[in-house]
């Protein structure tokens, strides 16, 4: 993430989101592949897109490196190296994840509810409330982003709130009928 | 006796808080005001001297308002030492209102609804502590008491004012929550209660070396009894109107400090229980320092009020030593102390504030020949002095003898001459001002302009001065009303 | 980009097989991977594409943003209501069984109903999102000018 | 356990470094949130191969396929994609507004402007 | 309907509710309608609390699926109390909203209220869960609501914080979700009574180390603990008053709920601070903000940042109480996140009153403004009481059993350094007194008249409701230690 050019940044990332897609279809997440895809690759990118149409380009260029971010980051890191030495080996088929709830979903789900992708039944029946939960994030997501969108532009808008003098006691009177 | 009403003591305590209110919101009309305070300060007045008569005759008077946690409760209870307190306070304050009217109104000074409003809270925040029945209640109204005091003693609105409050303030919120606070919870800690209980309730649950270190953290935390080096917010509160100083700077505030101390002493503590901590002599040593020094600063000072101010920090060790003295006697005379000293520290600052009234004069150099002008005030000054230098005709002769017997009975001869050196200072810097007052001719080119301050001034320091006198014949009732707490007749 | 005549025709063929997929993955979700999100992204694509051809304007004919708004609060009651429907018919919140007679139907009708209601969410913000930053580059130009003509971003 | 068993993880945990310095060490906030972004995917990068199985296949049932993996692990990444694009959402559109108030979306530069008491 | 049928309803209220809420027209028909919602979400929750105290935990799985293959919701007295008190906070902020919100919001107020909605039912939603997973969603539609929440504020630096929060928001769910990626890597669980099962065997774990540091860090961002909080400041002083007086009693109060879950019920409380030294760690951390917060504090001329930062300080107390790991230090954690919710409500109301008169938060525009508007800063001052700790006020309460709890483990010097900073609260409490009465108003200053009813009254509300809960402590005491028990399992005590 050494470019400057915020497009360039973008498509990169873009790149980026469709190789990780390609990583989940290897992984046998399938549905998750095609997220990602739709997500990473289309909708951030867009958006991306609409925000360097309002803003500047290039980034300015940074200074020096930032150690403290650094040291925090590596500190992180160790934190991690350190997890993983204990965690589960990658894809063996007695991990913890394969042997306590994960099954149940494999060997039950057709027979609960006769649907065999176990992803939509998982998603949508067994942990709906998760689900539920995740349209109500894009809500509110939408809501937000009307919120914060759907005023019109200002440019005055204050550094310091109402730095003008108090207005009169009569004005005051108005304003608490309306 | 019993004609009078017999409220419980929260409502007595909520009197001055209801006036309180009422003048707060008779703002901008002087005459409602005034009329508020003298009902306030009589329905004050009636309701504890009704109390007493019930308590006199052998009621037990106890009431918990609201338990807050289990064993922690806002209670009252009355004691001898606490009625004491309340009798005194409600006395001098019907004798201070026509005192603080005529001063205020005289003096031009405004924000009467806020002044007497306060004024009113810090009566009833005394109250509170005297009936107060645990340490939380007492720490509660210990606190109302500061925080309602600040606006008194910043009412000029100058700097110096704001100033001198804030020393007063700080000094007072910081030894008490640093101080004070911890000791309470301790004391929680370590025996579960924190009622007051004749012969103390420390004894047998903390060992001799905590014990020390609480008295210490209680008697250094009571700021308001000013032991040294925490006494530097009394003369900083001299910036306040005379009437503030009089009745809370020589009555309300400071003998709630002492009375606090007295109370610790007994029903914490325990006198048998205080011998035998290392920190007694050292408290008592500070405080016998604190006695002396501050007669030697009050004949430097030549501010009157100043003056005054340096007894009074005087004075109150002498309380606090016969706390620490943990002898009967010494205990008994502490209590009188605190009834005769306070009759005759307010009516020195009566006079103080008549005499700055009348002739704008404030230090002690300018008094010469004030008495033929202001004959009765100089009278009653006269008074006021003999009662807290101790001599006869007047009430404080009792307390000292006590005090000093006292001192002699358990042994302390250090503590005996103190007491008789620091009363030789008293002399020395109380009866010079009268002195000079009577007997030096006016300066010259003094123009005789002036003359008696204002009648709502002279009568009621004329009552205060002829209170001391009485005092002197009356003293046996208040022996015998300290001497039931050790007689284990009172629970 | 509208008047590029080969970008309108590949969009001709293309948009209405974008939406195509979009429904297929809608409603497919239960055999296949995909279900009410994907299907909404890729509808809302098909949208954007169209709206990047045509013009937001057009776009805004095809559908506005009060329907965007009120069809996104739509879809997420319809997923909560469905949830309330088991709740009223005896089950658990979100209990798919009391919804019909047979298990596997009731289920299935649940998922398909609740994923629906995602994929009208998602594909209704996606657009509505995209709208208003699309929309707020003129605006701000236009509140710009408003203020002093010399500024542009 | 070898070693190889350790690459993937590791190879996940640099890419969620990479992400989560550009989160806190640069300036400018749409990178912030690329950064953002590229931290989560490498988070729902490793769930998601906490579900594999080697030798499995998508959690869709068919016919002859006998290891299928864990689909629970795909559920949970699903949901915070969905959660990770709607936080883009917000951020990028927060970052227009900031664009518009201050005139420029370097979070270096605002600090200054930011600190100084309004008075 | 039984109770436990009623239950999920307190966070489904609010939920379907903003749907509803975002669609309505108008002002005060949104209002209405979020009032309502928060009431009766408050209503259940009140019902749940003494069931949840008396009958122990209580399990509702969603869709019927028994945990841990679907989702519950799980009561005990811990959360039931944490739910009780955000939809009660709620419900009370909402009655002060209505003038305030007509005066500083802009755009459509059905949104405004929408936002509020899913944030309270984010709040509520990662109370009452019992997944892990779940507190992750939910916290994200809390956080992104919130954001947009802050970003109404009509500084221009409400977006700026709005902005810096969300980056460090999400940074810390981030943290959370690594967090339970590893447990659910160790363990194949998500639901926490089940990983609390299986958590035991896995003691020498490095995986299981890992995770509980980062969802001590991410929960930490979110608590705003001590290097964590930058955010903080900014966020509450720009935000809109109404939102930061929803916030200040709400939003760090459900991160140290969930910290505490996971620190007590997840993770055992031996293994949290026997195995690990989280004791050591979360107490030099409360201890630093404690005093930085409330230093900060006293030099601030912004008296909305300057509460900002006391509640940094307030975090600190409440951690400090986490971090003694006893059944009284708990028991005052939670005493004081009840009641410090109560006292900033009533502060950021009091100074929200000042705004709507004077458009200033600032020190100086305070002065000589008690004669002006002196119910409002009487409400100001008795609530500075409170978070003084003066006796027969909530505050007291809790800083009491905070020292009893630094008593019973000997801990002198923390008492002292409660004193300490109860004294800088005395100092930062006292200097906006002494502007608002003791001070000339400034030369050329336009009379103000006291604030409208509509905004005094439940102002006043909850002053008195800081000195009802200072007197009458049967509840939150009751509650608060057996929300402590709960958490704490059948009696650990621990050195």
């Amino acid at each position: 993430m050494r470019v400057r050019d915020l497009f360039a940044a973008g498509m990169l990332f873009a790149i980026y989101s469709l190789v990780s897609a390609g990583l989940f279809t290897v992984l046998d997440a399938g549905d998750v592949a095609l997220t990602e895809a739709a997500v990473g690759a289309g909708l951030s990118t867009i958006l991306v897109l609409a925000v360097l149409t309002l803003a500047r380009r290039y980034e300015h260029p940074v200074g020096s490196h930032n150690w403290l971010a650094l040291s925090v980051v590596l500190v992180t890191g160790a934190l991690l190296v350190y997890a993983t030495l204990d965690l589960p080996e990658f894809g063996a088929a007695d991990n913890p994840a394969q042997v306590h709830v994960g099954p149940f979903y494999i060997e039950n789900s057709y027979r609960d509810m006769g649907v065999p992708n176990m992803v939509a039944a998982v998603l949508a029946s067994y942990r709906s409330i998760d689900t539920m939960g995740e349209a109500f994030v894009i809500f509110a997501a939408a809501l937000a982003v009307f919120a914060l969108l759907s005023v019109r532009p200002r440019r005055d808008m204050p550094g310091v709130r109402r730095r003008h003098p108090p207005r009169s006691a009569a004005s005051k009177g108005e304003e608490d009928e309306a | 006796m019993s004609l009078l009403p017999q409220l419980s003591p929260f409502t007595i305590v909520l009197i001055p808080f209801a006036g309180a209110i009422a003048i707060a919101f008779a703002a901008g009309r002087p005459g409602l005001i005034q009329l508020l305070s003298w009902l306030t300060a009589g329905a004050f007045l009636l309701a504890v001297w009704g109390l007493a008569g019930a308590v006199l005759t052998g009621t037990v008077v106890e009431q918990a308002v609201w338990e807050i946690l289990p064993g922690m409760a806002i209670a009252f209870s009355i004691e001898p030492l606490g009625l004491l307190f309340a009798l005194l306070a409600s006395t001098l304050w019907i004798l201070a209102t026509p005192y603080a009217i005529g001063y205020m109104t005289h003096g031009g000074y405004g924000n009467l609804a806020r002044f007497f409003a306060c004024y009113a809270i810090a009566l009833g925040a005394a109250a509170g502590i005297a009936f107060a029945d645990n340490l939380l209640t007492m720490f509660l109204f210990y606190e109302i008491l500061s925080v309602s005091t600040y606006p008194l003693v910043a009412h000029d609105g100058t700097e110096k004012a704001k100033r001198g409050a804030r020393t007063y303030l700080v000094l007072l919120l910081l030894t008490s929550i640093c101080l004070w606070l911890p000791a309470m919870v301790w004391t929680w800690a370590a025996t579960g209660s924190m009622t007051f209980t004749p012969g103390g309730i420390l004894a047998g649950h903390v060992d001799p070396v905590a014990g020390s270190i609480l008295l210490i953290l209680f008697l250094f935390g009571t700021g308001k009894a000013a032991l040294m080096p925490f006494h530097r917010w009394l003369p900083s509160a001299m910036v306040a109107p005379t009437p503030v100083s009089a009745l809370l700077h020589a009555v309300a505030v400071v003998k709630a400090g002492v009375f606090v101390a007295l109370k610790l002493a007994i029903y914490i503590f325990g006198l048998d229980y205080l011998k035998t901590l290392w920190s007694t002599d050292f408290v008592l040593y500070v405080a016998a320092f604190t006695m002396l020094t501050a007669s030697l600063v009050a004949m430097h000072q030549d501010n009157l009020k100043a003056r005054l101010a340096y007894s009074t920090v005087s004075q109150l060790s002498y309380i606090v030593v016969g706390a620490m003295l943990a002898s009967q006697l010494a205990a008994i005379g502490g209590g009188m102390h605190m009834l005769m000293h306070g009759f005759g520290k307010i009516t020195l600052f009566f006079c103080a504030g008549a005499i700055y009234l009348a002739s704008k004069k404030t230090l002690v150099s300018e008094l010469d020949g004030l008495g033929r002008k202001m004959p009765i005030t100089m009278t009653a000054f006269l008074l006021g002095a003999l009662c807290v230098i101790g001599l006869p005709p007047t009430g404080g002769l009792w307390s000292k003898w006590h005090l000093v017997s006292g001192a002699f009975d358990s042994g302390h001869g250090l503590i005996l001459a103190a007491y008789l050196a620091s009363t030789l200072l008293n002399i020395v810097y109380l009866l010079p001002p009268v002195l000079r007052a009577f007997l030096k001719p006016l300066p010259e080119g003094e123009s005789a302009g002036f003359k008696e301050a204002p009648w709502l001034c002279v009568i009621p320091l004329s009552l205060t001065a002829l209170g001391t006198i009485m005092l002197f014949f009356a003293a046996q009732g208040g022996y015998n009303l300290m001497a039931v707490i050790f007689d284990g007749g009172w629970n | 980009m509208s008047d590029n005549g080969i970008l309108r025709i590949i969009a001709r063929f293309l948009i209405p097989l974008i939406l195509l997929v979009g429904l297929y993955i809608q409603f497919h979700g239960e055999y296949s991977p995909g279900g009410g999100f994907q299907a909404g992204v890729v509808f809302a694509v098909g949208w954007i594409l169209y709206v990047l051809i045509w013009g937001l304007e057009r776009g805004l004919k095809v559908i506005s943003l009060k329907a965007m708004y009120v069809l996104s609060a739509a879809g997420v009651l319809l997923y909560a209501g469905t949830g309330l429907l088991g709740v009223l018919l005896g089950g658990k919140y979100l209990e798919f069984y009391p919804l019909l007679e047979s298990p596997h139907a009731a289920q299935q009708a649940g998922i398909i109903v609740v994923e629906f209601g995602v994929g009208l969410t998602v594909a209704t913000v996606a657009m509505l999102i995209f709208t208003l930053f699309a929309r707020r580059r003129s605006e701000w130009i236009a509140a710009l000018e408003q203020d002093d003509p010399e500024q542009r971003p | 356990m070898t070693l190889l068993s350790f690459f993937n993880y590791w190879v996940v945990i640099i890419l969620m470094m990479v992400g989560f310095y550009c989160v806190i060490a640069r300036g400018n906030m749409v990178k912030k949130i690329m950064g953002l972004n590229l931290f989560q995917t490498s988070v729902f990068i490793l769930f998601v191969s906490a579900g594999k199985i080697v030798g499995g296949s998508t959690p869709i049932l068919r016919d002859g396929v006998e290891v299928y993996s864990n689909p629970l692990p795909h559920v949970i990444v699903l949901t915070a994609i969905v959660v990770g694009v709607a936080i883009t959402a917000v951020g990028l559109a927060l970052a227009v507004r900031i664009q518009e108030a201050y005139g420029t979306i370097e979070d270096d530069h605002l600090r200054d402007d930011f600190d100084e008491e309004d008075d | 309907m039984n109770l436990l049928a009623l239950m999920p309803f307190i966070v489904l209220i609010p939920l379907i509710a903003s749907g509803v809420v975002a669609l309505l027209p108008g002002r005060t028909l949104p209002w209405v309608a979020t009032l309502l919602a928060a009431l009766a979400s408050a209503v259940i929750a009140a019902l749940v609390l003494p069931e949840a105290i008396g009958q122990g935990p209580m399990s509702y799985p969603f869709g019927n699926w028994p945990p841990p293959i679907g989702i519950e919701y799980r009561v005990d007295a811990a959360n039931a109390f944490v739910a009780l008190l955000v939809a009660g906070m709620a419900a009370i902020t909402l009655l002060w909203a209505p003038k305030s919100v007509a005066a500083e919001i802009e755009g459509r107020h059905g949104t405004f209220y929408a936002l509020f909605l899913l944030a309270l039912a984010g709040l509520l939603g990662i109370t009452l869960t019992g997944d892990a997973f779940n507190v992750f969603v939910f916290l994200e539609i809390s956080s992104l609501a919130t954001y947009a929440l802050i970003a109404y504020g009509q500084d221009r630096r409400a977006l700026l914080a709005a902005f810096r929060y969300l980056i460090m928001g999400t940074v810390g769910a981030t943290f959370l979700l690594i967090g339970i990626a590893f447990l659910y890597m160790v363990t194949g669980t998500l639901n926490m009574a089940d990983l609390a099962e299986r958590l035991p065997e896995l003691r020498d774990n490095n995986a299981v180390r890992a995770a509980l540091a980062f969802i001590i860090v991410g929960m930490g961002l979110k608590l705003a603990l001590l290097p964590l909080h930058l955010w903080l400041p900014n966020a509450y002083a720009y935000a809109p008053n109404f939102v930061t007086a929803f916030l200040a009693g709400t939003a760090t109060k459900v991160a140290l709920y969930v910290m505490l879950r996971f620190v007590f019920t997840v993770f055992a409380p031996d293994y949290s601070f026997v195995v690990l030294p989280l004791s050591t760690v979360l107490m030099v951390l409360a201890v630093a903000g404690m005093f930085a917060g409330s230093w900060v504090a006293m030099f601030q001329i912004h008296l909305k940042r300057m509460l900002a930062y006391s509640s940094v300080a307030q975090v600190g107390y409440m951690v400090l109480g986490v971090s003694l790991a006893t059944l009284t230090g708990l028991t005052a954690a939670f005493l004081h996140l009840f009641n410090h919710a109560l006292i900033k409500t009533a502060l950021f109301m009091a100074i929200g009153c000042v705004m709507y008169r004077t458009g200033s938060a600032k020190l100086d525009d305070l002065r000589g403004l008690g004669r002006e508007m002196p119910w409002t800063l009487t409400a100001f001052a008795l609530a500075g009481l409170s978070i003084i700790g003066v006796p027969t006020t909530a505050g007291f309460i809790s800083k009491w059993y905070l020292v009893l709890a630094s008593v019973e483990v000997g801990a002198w010097w923390l008492v002292a350094l409660i004193v300490i900073t109860s004294l800088m609260a005395v100092y930062y409490i006292w200097r906006v007194i002494e502007a608002a009465w003791f001070s000339p108003r400034p030369q050329g200053a336009v009379a103000v008249q006291e604030a409208p009813l509509a905004l005094l009254l439940p102002t006043w509300l909850v002053v008195g409701l800081n000195f009802y809960f200072g007197l009458d402590t049967r509840l939150t005491v009751g509650a608060s230690t057996a929300a402590a028990e709960a958490l704490l399992g059948a009696g650990v005590a621990l050195p």
